[in-house]
């Protein structure tokens, strides 16, 4: 079985979801919940068995490398995570949709789903404007998907102008890329830039666009304005499907291109070198010291989810480094995969005291440990892995963005990184700080399911265990690189 | 193409755009922007591009800005009146515009590509039926002997060809667009609006 | 091995009973007098010894990466006969203490922290080097603030214990200087053996001394820095009047016989060095001679029986190290041949006989104090003799002993000092000694007049009666002592302690007698039958201010230092390295937060100012920095 | 399995334990009293040999090359003993307090045992660090100042903390992309060594990298001017928290000198910048904290300073280099451990009884409280360096070691211990002062205070027998360490 | 003549008219319709780019075949962008940027 008829049937679900709600309005929304969840998951279950060979036709458009599946693995997950957070949140979501229907809360993110999987494949910059376009136009719906709320609605509208906006900003790159290097797909662009006729000027014009509208997806500095907005009015679904999903999409798509631009030889390499340092080092700070003083955890979470675009960035911009082997689109990959419990987690906490009836304030957490020590030692977990404390998964990853930019004596960003880590240390542990503390506060216990409470084990534990025993992940990334370094 | 023609097609769009941008009702502005298209439409038909052309007119200036005065009066969006404009978004809209175009020009200045011109480029026709003749694309090929570009049959030719696949990611999107118009603009069942 | 069960036996009895006196107490004093005993008769046999058996390590301590610091044993004359002085004085204050303590409850602490005294000075005397000097130096220090703080809930008491710690650290500040120059000098070696074999030709450290003699100057003054502390010289003498707050048994054994004899012990040990520099030769006698003379002087003003002999004891301290640089100015001048660290040194000579009279004058004084209800002004006894017999009479033998009356052993011990003083070539140390014998003997008919003569003045002078027999044990032998100490008899089997050449000069004989006789003229025709003072000198009752000069001092320098080093922390290093990166911090972050201004337009004004931004870097600024 | 990786793991899985409800003070003093053994057992098993023993290596990452590997010398068993011991102190005397105490009280000892016992660079950092945690958590929730007050104190230390780490992280990483030999990087302490030996950087890097590390360590141990927030932290923690964190948690800042910036760096330590800018800090902590210590109205502040103090000691040593001066640094580092776990946990009983620790309103204890009195007085006399207990015998090491190489001129380095020796002078000054002030004099301020039960003496007598044991033999610690530092 | 570069530097002007439109008005409509102006540019650079690169002598169908799928999911934009539009009317009875701005900080 081809991996693409797997996404196709995620798509496919996803319009025979919508159709069942269209049509059998009285399908329950936990059925179609369920359905979905279920789908994904045997997508899921499916993505390893599948072949890697792609049939010829699709060659020029699409290609199954490791850091491919990968992605799709890890948009599944997201996906199956993001489904369940929905289902668990749904009492208090659908307050705020329309006649109170969560279906296509259900269907889309399916959709999304087989979006990112594609993008993870893409070759060429075609490939990569359709599914881009899916994945965001979906989420212009999801965002405002609460649309009673004022603020899913002010989010919806900020979402679309920026993502738009980013959107000819990419074209307008794409158009001038093709016109340095007259191709469009990577291969063809690498090939061209390579080549030392190529017109840089034409070429780094149309780098320096791609990287602002890719940038933009990825919430890179300065194009991150929208992120704290928009994370904190969207559903909390949407928002860990937005700072997990859509960011991993934009990265994954953000180091192809890239590995286009860097390709040894390559006309624009320093600049674009240099242009990701700068953006990086400016979105780990532009991300961790206006976090500082937030007062709404949700917001926080958007600013801290900035800044870590920041230290991916700075990864990727540790390309080639002799001795480290776990290449910066490995590093990525990997910070990737630790990025994605933690946040996911953390979101879960947050979605699960609004269920509560409780807000996404830092007074909200007051006493959180009193009500519900479990949930409050499984947010504590999630909040010091993204301060990057060591023996959890997020400190791996910064390490290693560390430890790349030390080798490549880039210690501009890598002061810039630490600062940003520095800041990242008050901030979290003002929230972790806060649920701990009892003054104050009449404390009504709050609950959450079985499976819920398992799954959102099952991510503290994975952070805990990517923290310590890394070493699965790293095989799964880096398989042949690692062998040869092993000897 | 004639240089005059092409200076007053780009006189047009931009002109209509600058009205766009500068336009205080609502219909001028969407009125100006189909104007503007229209002359964009133009322009693509003076790049051979006939098939973009079209489509420029038909979905841009036709259907979407249709669209764009639908909603106009059906909310019944009145001139910005009453409300003082801002300085400080002007100016600065102002200022990144000219710097942009500054930017561009000083790029497109700056490159040999952009003294191509389409006399120096004359499309060769007849290779390209030689080319595509082992396509076995009959109309197309005898289309291009003859001398002409059959540029609608050449295009579908490329995306039913090579985009089959994004044709139908975007018939999707179209699909997601619709259910996204229905959740986000319907109105509730005997709920306020 | 002997050696073993004196540094041991007093440890463990020390341990034994300062941690758990509670379950032992009177129990406790039986430990602690019987390991005194058996650790006399310990030093006895440690006396017999004949053979000299040199430095051995006893038990290791330290001996890490090259560095050896041993509990040694020296074995050697100084310290056999410097032991017996110990033992002997330490056992009769035990023996003394169990009377004059019966009725107090912290008894058992008190006999701890004599038994810990005990050994601490037993460590002294024993050091083979001067790291484990160094260490017994540091628990003297520590077991006299225990002793004098006894009664820890009088005021004065804990003052006066800190004051003394404190006073001794200072000293000891400049000790370990001392003791670091000369162990690095001589490549780690500071054992007293190795370091006066380092002194002769060829060794380590005589090539210093021609090479860089302010060196070795420098290492000399601090090593006697040390002494200066614990032997409480001028300036650092400040602690030893106040410590008399201690019961008095604790004055006669450590602020008397044994703990302020220590850093004349240990210059002796150390002469090797004042001779290799005459500078700090000369600053030592110097130091003894203004010390000697300034504590007489204000000896002849305090009213307090124990504060005179304290002052006193001061005084003679004073003429000791007087003594130790006054030998080492004539060994320089090559006036003696004998080398200074010989045995029969004149400093050790005195240290050990007045040891024996000082501490029978204290105990004496103990025993007054006692008898008169803890009453210490002279002025308030009177008439002592009649009700104490026993005691009137071995203080009048100590008196006369410190006084230097001929044959007791005072005279001769201190004709030695004068002599060497004469001898050093230097007038001055010889004419203010003896204008310090002329002074002691004014104080102590003072004293001795005041207090036993004349009528009693209070109802306490007037109900004393004598002491009990265990008090009165100790002082007869030492009174018996104070007599004897200065003839063969005793001084042969402490050859170490007696100079060759006592019988010297008929200038140092003559000058001495005029001084005894003058003093003791003058104050018999003052004091005699008087039942106030009638001389009154401000400048000598006040200690010539030096108390209230240090409290300035302290004042001034240190809690005002204090305050302002404080302060400037707080404003600079907490502000600057704390406080100013926390505000940068902050402003940045508000700053930044300005940009999130929740407005659409700004928004897509920062976004197309960015692209701009980029596009300007990327394509016009980074190509032209040859990137 | 290794013996450490039971030591290791116990307090942590005993933590667990007490989370998920098990009895808190049977399972905590539990683990604590078998850690104490099984470190005693290794120790034991240990003596005479030397090298790294008990070590077992299980990888975790390919490349760079991290391993959770164990293992231990003299060196590091000295301070999992000293780790052990204060551990089983302070979890000793918490009573009547919540679980939380004893969890904090296990996961602090655990992350500095973890923290010692690991020989791989990842592993020593993440123990610390997981050890703040609790530090953090418990001074801002449970320490002893009003909310506000101690909420800012625990913001200020663990941002300092933080900011350290984090200067230290890009410090070991650095060091760990100089010294991976090869084509990859390697975290492992032996590896980088055995790389460092055999080529060594040039002088100037080294400097460069030692100071950062300097830095890094250096504000993790409270090295001026990076202190500040030392003395709230003790003075506001609870007291098994300041009984942890002073005496163990803030050694491991030391123990990273040793046991990486040194082996890694013996030239970089040595340059001169390098050296005057350690001697110019160390002074800082001795002299100007040692005044500040007198300016202190309370007993906490008082301590507190006195810790920031004599950490400048053991700066001295790794100022002076030789191998004399850094083992009387560990052993100083193992007294300073114990003594200060011992005062503070005395200073926190003071507290609970009389509510204040102002010198104003103190004086007299001593005539009610006497065992208290004496065992306080072990923890004073221990921390103004007198003979008999552990700190003495380790700073004479250290001020001789740093004289050991004095050819007849002063340098920097000399001059600074004789500067130094007036610290030792000053620490007498405000420690007699306190005494003086709290057990002395009449009890006239209406506050007197009764001795504890014995069974709540036992973790302070432990404390101070050890004191007195290892002070009169430290040859029983130096021995564990035979080979040069 | 009329060369590449014409049709490039009207690209951007439109582009540049269409990113100042977008920052300086407060209709969010008006806003939108300067987003699809910028879209229109960048496909007017596209089809530029595509006449001049020739692939066999014909226009490069690739980059054609972008800018019809550009159009294409501009219209769908365009549908879902209203839609948002609308319901922001509805719940604020007002398209101006000014009443969007409660999320901030």
């Amino acid at each position: 079985m081809s991996v693409f008829t797997l996404e196709a049937g995620l798509a496919l679900l996803g319009l025979v979801l919508l159709m069942i709600e269209a049509f059998q309005p009285d399908v329950s929304r936990r059925t179609l919940g369920l359905t979905a969840i279920a789908g994904a998951a045997l997508a899921l279950m499916l993505l390893p068995f599948c072949g890697t060979t792609l049939p010829a036709f699709m060659q020029p458009w699409h290609q199954l490398d490791t850091l491919a599946l990968f992605y799709k693995g890890f948009a599944l997950v997201t996906t199956l995570l993001v489904l369940w957070l929905t289902l668990e949140c749904a009492p208090y979501l659908t307050r705020f949709t329309l006649e109170g229907k969560l279906a296509e809360m259900f269907s889309l993110p399916l959709i999304v789903c087989a979006g990112m999987m594609w993008m993870a494949s893409a070759r060429d910059l075609v490939t990569v404007f359709v599914t881009l376009e899916l994945v965001t136009v979906s989420f212009y719906v999801l965002v405002a998907f609460a649309r009673k709320s004022a603020f899913s609605l002010e989010a919806g509208v900020k979402y679309l102008i920026l993502g738009a906006l980013s959107t000819g900003v990419l074209v307008f790159g794409i158009a001038w890329i093709y016109g340095a290097t007259g191709a469009m797909s990577f291969d063809g662009i690498a090939k061209a830039l390579a080549n030392p006729a190529t017109s840089k000027a034409t070429a780094l014009f149309g780098a320096a666009l791609l990287l602002c509208g890719l940038g933009f997806k990825v919430a890179a500095a300065p194009f991150h304005m929208w992120v704290p907005d928009v994370y904190q009015g969207a559903p909390t679904p949407v928002t860990v499907f937005l700072s997990v999903g859509s960011k991993a999409a934009g990265f994954v798509v953000l180091t192809r291109a890239l590995d286009a631009f860097l390709v040894p030889g390559s006309i624009i390499a320093s600049e674009v070198k240099a242009l990701l340092l700068v953006t990086g080092s400016l979105t780990v700070l532009l991300g961790s010291l206006p976090a500082m003083f937030q007062t709404s955890v949700k917001r926080l979470l958007a600013y801290s989810s900035i800044s870590h675009a920041g230290y991916l960035i700075l990864a990727l911009a540790c390309r080639d480094s002799a001795r480290f082997d776990l290449s910066s689109g490995g590093i990525v990959a990997f910070y990737l995969a630790t990025y994605l419990p933690m946040t996911v987690l953390g979101f879960f906490g947050l979605g699960l005291m609004r269920v509560n009836g409780l807000g996404e304030d830092l007074k909200d957490f007051t006493g959180l440990a009193k009500r519900n020590p479990l949930l409050a030692l499984l947010v504590t977990i999630s909040f010091a892995s993204l301060a990057g404390l060591p023996l959890t998964a997020g400190f791996l990853g910064k390490l290693f963005v560390f430890l790349g930019l030390a080798d490549h004596g880039y210690w501009g960003a890598l002061s810039c990184a630490v600062i940003a880590a520095a800041a990242g240390f008050y901030y979290y542990f003002k929230t972790i700080l806060a649920m701990y503390t009892t003054e104050g506060t009449d404390v009504p216990a709050l609950s959450f399911s079985v499976v819920t409470k398992t799954v959102a084990g099952v991510l503290a534990l994975s952070i805990l265990i990517l923290g310590v025993y890394p070493k699965p992940l790293q095989k799964v990334l880096m398989p042949a690189p690692a062998a040869v370094a092993i000897k | 193409m004639p240089p005059l023609l092409f200076y007053l097609l780009a006189l047009t769009t931009l002109g209509f755009g600058l009205l766009v941008v500068t336009g205080r009702n609502p219909v001028t502005c969407a009125l100006s922007l189909a104007a503007s298209f229209t002359g964009l439409a133009a322009l693509f038909l003076s790049l051979d591009a006939y098939f973009i052309g079209i489509i420029q007119i038909l979905v841009y200036a036709g259907a979407v800005m249709v669209l764009f005065l639908f909603i106009i009066m059906l909310l019944d969006i009145k001139a910005e009146e009453g409300k003082q404009r801002s300085l400080v978004p002007v100016v600065s809209g102002i200022l990144v515009a000219v710097l942009l175009a500054a930017q561009v020009s000083a790029v497109v200045s700056s490159t040999g590509i952009a003294s191509k011109n389409a006399q120096n480029t004359p499309l060769a026709l007849s290779d390209a039926a030689g080319k595509l003749g082992k396509a076995a694309l009959p109309t197309i090929t005898k289309d291009l002997k003859e001398g002409t570009l059959p540029d609608a049959k050449l295009i579908g030719f490329t995306l039913f060809d090579r985009y089959g696949f994004h044709l139908q990611v975007v018939g999707l999107l179209l699909l997601v667009g619709t259910v996204g118009v229905v959740v986000l603009s319907k109105r509730e069942k005997g709920g306020a609006p | 091995m002997n050696a073993g069960i004196l540094l041991l036996l007093p440890f463990f009895s020390a341990l034994l009973i300062l941690l758990g006196h509670r379950q032992l107490k009177g129990a406790a004093v039986l430990i602690s007098v019987g390991s005194s005993v058996v650790a006399f008769l310990a030093s006895l046999a440690f006396l017999a010894a004949e053979d000299n058996e040199g430095t051995k390590m006893f038990l290791p301590f330290i001996d890490a990466g090259g560095f050896r610091v041993g509990i040694d044993i020296i074995s050697d004359k100084q310290s056999q006969g410097m032991m017996f002085i110990v033992t002997f004085i330490g056992m009769l204050v035990h023996v003394f203490s169990v009377g004059y303590m019966k009725d107090d409850d912290a008894r058992p602490r008190f006999f701890g922290a004599l038994s810990l005294f005990m050994f601490s000075m037993t460590g002294i005397v024993l050091a083979g080097n001067l790291f484990m000097m160094f260490i017994f130096w540091e628990l003297v220090g520590l077991s006299s603030y225990l002793l004098i703080g006894h009664w820890y809930d009088k005021v004065s008491a804990a003052e006066a214990c800190k004051k003394a710690f404190l006073t001794n650290r200072i000293g000891d500040f400049g000790f370990m200087i001392g003791i670091l120059i000369l162990f690095g000098l001589n490549k780690g070696d500071v054992s007293f053996d190795n370091l006066q074999d380092a002194f002769v030709q060829g060794g380590a450290l005589f090539d210093v001394q021609k090479a860089n003699p302010g060196l070795i100057t420098a290492a000399a003054l601090c090593i006697f820095m040390g002494a200066v502390g614990k032997s409480a010289q001028f300036p650092l003498h400040v602690w030893l009047p106040d410590a008399m707050e201690g019961p008095t048994p604790v004055s006669a054994l450590i602020h008397a016989a044994t703990m302020v004899a220590a850093g004349v012990y240990m210059m002796v040990r150390m002469s090797f060095i004042v001779t290799a520099s005459p500078l700090a030769a000369e600053i030592i006698a110097g130091i003894g001679c203004v010390t000697a003379l300034m504590a007489a002087l204000m000896a002849t003003q305090q009213n307090d029986i124990k504060r005179v002999l304290a002052y006193s004891t001061l005084s003679q301290l004073g003429y000791m190290v007087m003594a130790v640089g006054a030998v080492a100015m004539a060994a320089q001048h090559g006036n003696h041949g004998a080398h200074a660290a010989d045995p029969g040194h004149p400093a050790m000579f005195h240290l050990y006989t007045h040891a024996f009279f000082k501490a029978m004058l204290f105990l004496g004084s103990g025993a007054v104090i006692y008898a008169c209800h803890h009453e210490q002004d002279i002025w308030k006894m009177g008439g002592l003799r009649k009700h104490m017999p026993v005691t009137f009479w071995t203080f009048t033998i100590g008196t006369a002993a410190l006084m230097g009356v001929p044959l007791l052993s005072g005279f001769w011990s201190k004709e030695a000092i004068l002599g060497a003083a004469f001898d050093s070539g230097c007038r001055i140390l010889f004419v203010i000694g003896a204008a310090t014998a002329a002074l002691t003997a004014f104080y102590m008919t003072r004293l001795w007049l005041v207090a036993f003569f004349g009528k009693p003045r209070t109802d306490s002078a007037h109900h004393a009666t004598e002491a009990p027999m265990v008090m009165i044990l100790p002082l007869a032998i030492l009174a018996i002592f104070s007599v004897i100490s200065g003839y063969d008899i005793l001084a042969t089997p402490l050859q170490a302690m007696k100079p060759p050449h006592v019988e010297g000069h008929q200038t140092v004989f003559w000058a001495s007698l005029i001084a005894l006789l003058g003093g003791t003229g003058a104050a018999l025709r003052l004091y005699r039958g008087k039942d106030t003072d009638p001389v009154s000198i401000k400048l000598f009752a006040n200690k010539f201010y030096i108390d209230e000069i240090y409290a300035v001092i302290v004042r001034a320098c240190q809690d005002r230092v204090v305050w302002i080093v404080t302060a400037l922390e707080r404003v600079f290093v907490d502000g600057i390295v704390a406080r100013l990166p926390a505000a940068i911090a902050a402003r940045i972050g508000a700053a930044t937060r300005m940009l999130q201004g929740g407005h659409l337009q700004g928004y897509t004004f920062l976004l197309g100012g960015g692209v701009i931004a980029v596009v300007y870097l990327v394509v016009f600024v980074l190509p032209r920095l040859g990137h | 399995m290794s013996i450490l990786e039971i030591i290791i793991a116990l307090p942590l899985i005993a933590a667990l334990a007490v989370w998920a409800g098990a009895p808190a003070r049977p399972v905590s003093l539990g683990a604590t009293f078998v850690n104490l053994a099984l470190v005693l057992f290794a120790t034991v098993q240990y003596a005479g040999k030397t090298g790294l023993a008990f070590t077992n290596s299980r990888p975790i990452l390919e490349n760079p090359a991290m391993s959770f590997a164990v293992g231990a010398d003299g060196v590091s068993l000295i301070l999992a003993l000293l780790t052990t011991l204060v551990m089983l102190a302070a979890v000793w005397q918490i009573e009547d307090r919540p679980d939380i105490f004893h969890i904090a009280s296990l996961l602090i000892g655990g992350g500095a045992l973890g923290a010692f016992l690991t020989t791989d660079v990842f592993f020593i950092y993440a123990f610390h660090e997981l050890a703040l945690i609790p530090t953090f958590l418990m001074i801002a929730l449970h320490g002893r100042a009003e909310p506000a007050q101690r909420k800012a104190v625990a913001w200020k230390t663990t941002i300092y903390l933080g900011a350290g780490s984090l200067v230290l992280l890009a410090g070991l990483a650095w060091a760990v992309l100089e010294f991976s030999g090869g084509a990859k990087l390697t975290f492992d302490l032996e590896a980088l060594r055995n790389q460092a030996r055999l080529t060594p950087l040039p002088v100037d890097k080294q400097a460069q990298i030692y100071f950062v590390l300097l830095v890094g360590f250096g504000t993790l141990v409270s090295l001026f001017p990076f202190h500040s927030w030392a003395a709230p932290a003790y003075a506001t923690a609870p007291t098994p928290v300041a009984m942890l964190h002073s005496g163990v948690l803030k050694k491991f800042g030391l123990y990273g000198l040793l046991r990486i910036a040194l082996p890694l760096l013996p030239q970089g330590a040595q340059v001169p910048w390098v050296q005057n800018a350690l001697l110019l800090m160390l002074l800082g902590n001795i002299l100007v904290m040692g005044l500040v210590t007198i300016h202190a109205h309370r007993l906490d502040d008082t301590l507190a300073n006195s810790s920031v103090m004599h950490m400048g000691y053991i700066f001295l040593a790794f100022a002076a280099g030789t191998d004399i001066a850094l083992k009387g640094a560990v052993l100083l580092m193992f007294a300073h451990g114990v003594s200060i776990a011992l005062i503070f946990g005395l200073c926190g009983r003071m507290r609970n009884q009389l509510g204040t620790l102002e010198y104003s309103k103190l004086g007299g204890l001593a005539a009610h409280a006497p065992a208290f009195t004496v065992l306080f007085a072990f923890g004073v006399f221990a921390s103004i360096g007198l003979p008999g207990l552990t700190n003495f015998a380790g700073e004479l090491m250290i001020f001789a070691g740093s004289f050991a190489g004095f050819k007849g001129t002063l340098t920097h380095l000399h001059w600074t211990v004789i500067l130094a020796l007036w610290g030792v002078v000053m620490s007498a000054v405000y420690m007699l002062r306190a005494y003086r002030g709290i057990f002395h004099g009449g009890a006239n301020t209406g506050l007197f205070m009764i001795d504890p039960a014995l069974s709540q003496r036992v973790p302070f007598i432990l404390l101070a027998t050890t004191l007195l044991v290892t002070g009169c033999c430290p040859w029983l610690l130096l021995n564990l360490m035979k080979t040069a530092l | 003549m009329i060369s590449l570069g014409h049709y490039l530097v009207v690209s951007g002007m439109l582009f540049a008219l269409g990113l100042a439109g977008v920052i300086a008005r407060r209709n969010i409509l008006i806003v939108y319709m300067c987003l699809e102006m910028m879209l229109s540019a960048a496909n007017l650079a596209l089809a530029g780019f595509s006449r001049f690169h020739l692939v066999n002598g014909l226009p490069d169908y690739a980059a054609q075949s972008l800018v019809f799928f550009t159009i294409t999911v501009a219209a769908a934009e365009v549908a879902v962008g209203l839609a948002i539009i609308v319901a922001l009317f509805r719940s604020k009875q007002s398209v101006d940027a000014g009443v969007v701005t409660k999320l901030q900080g």
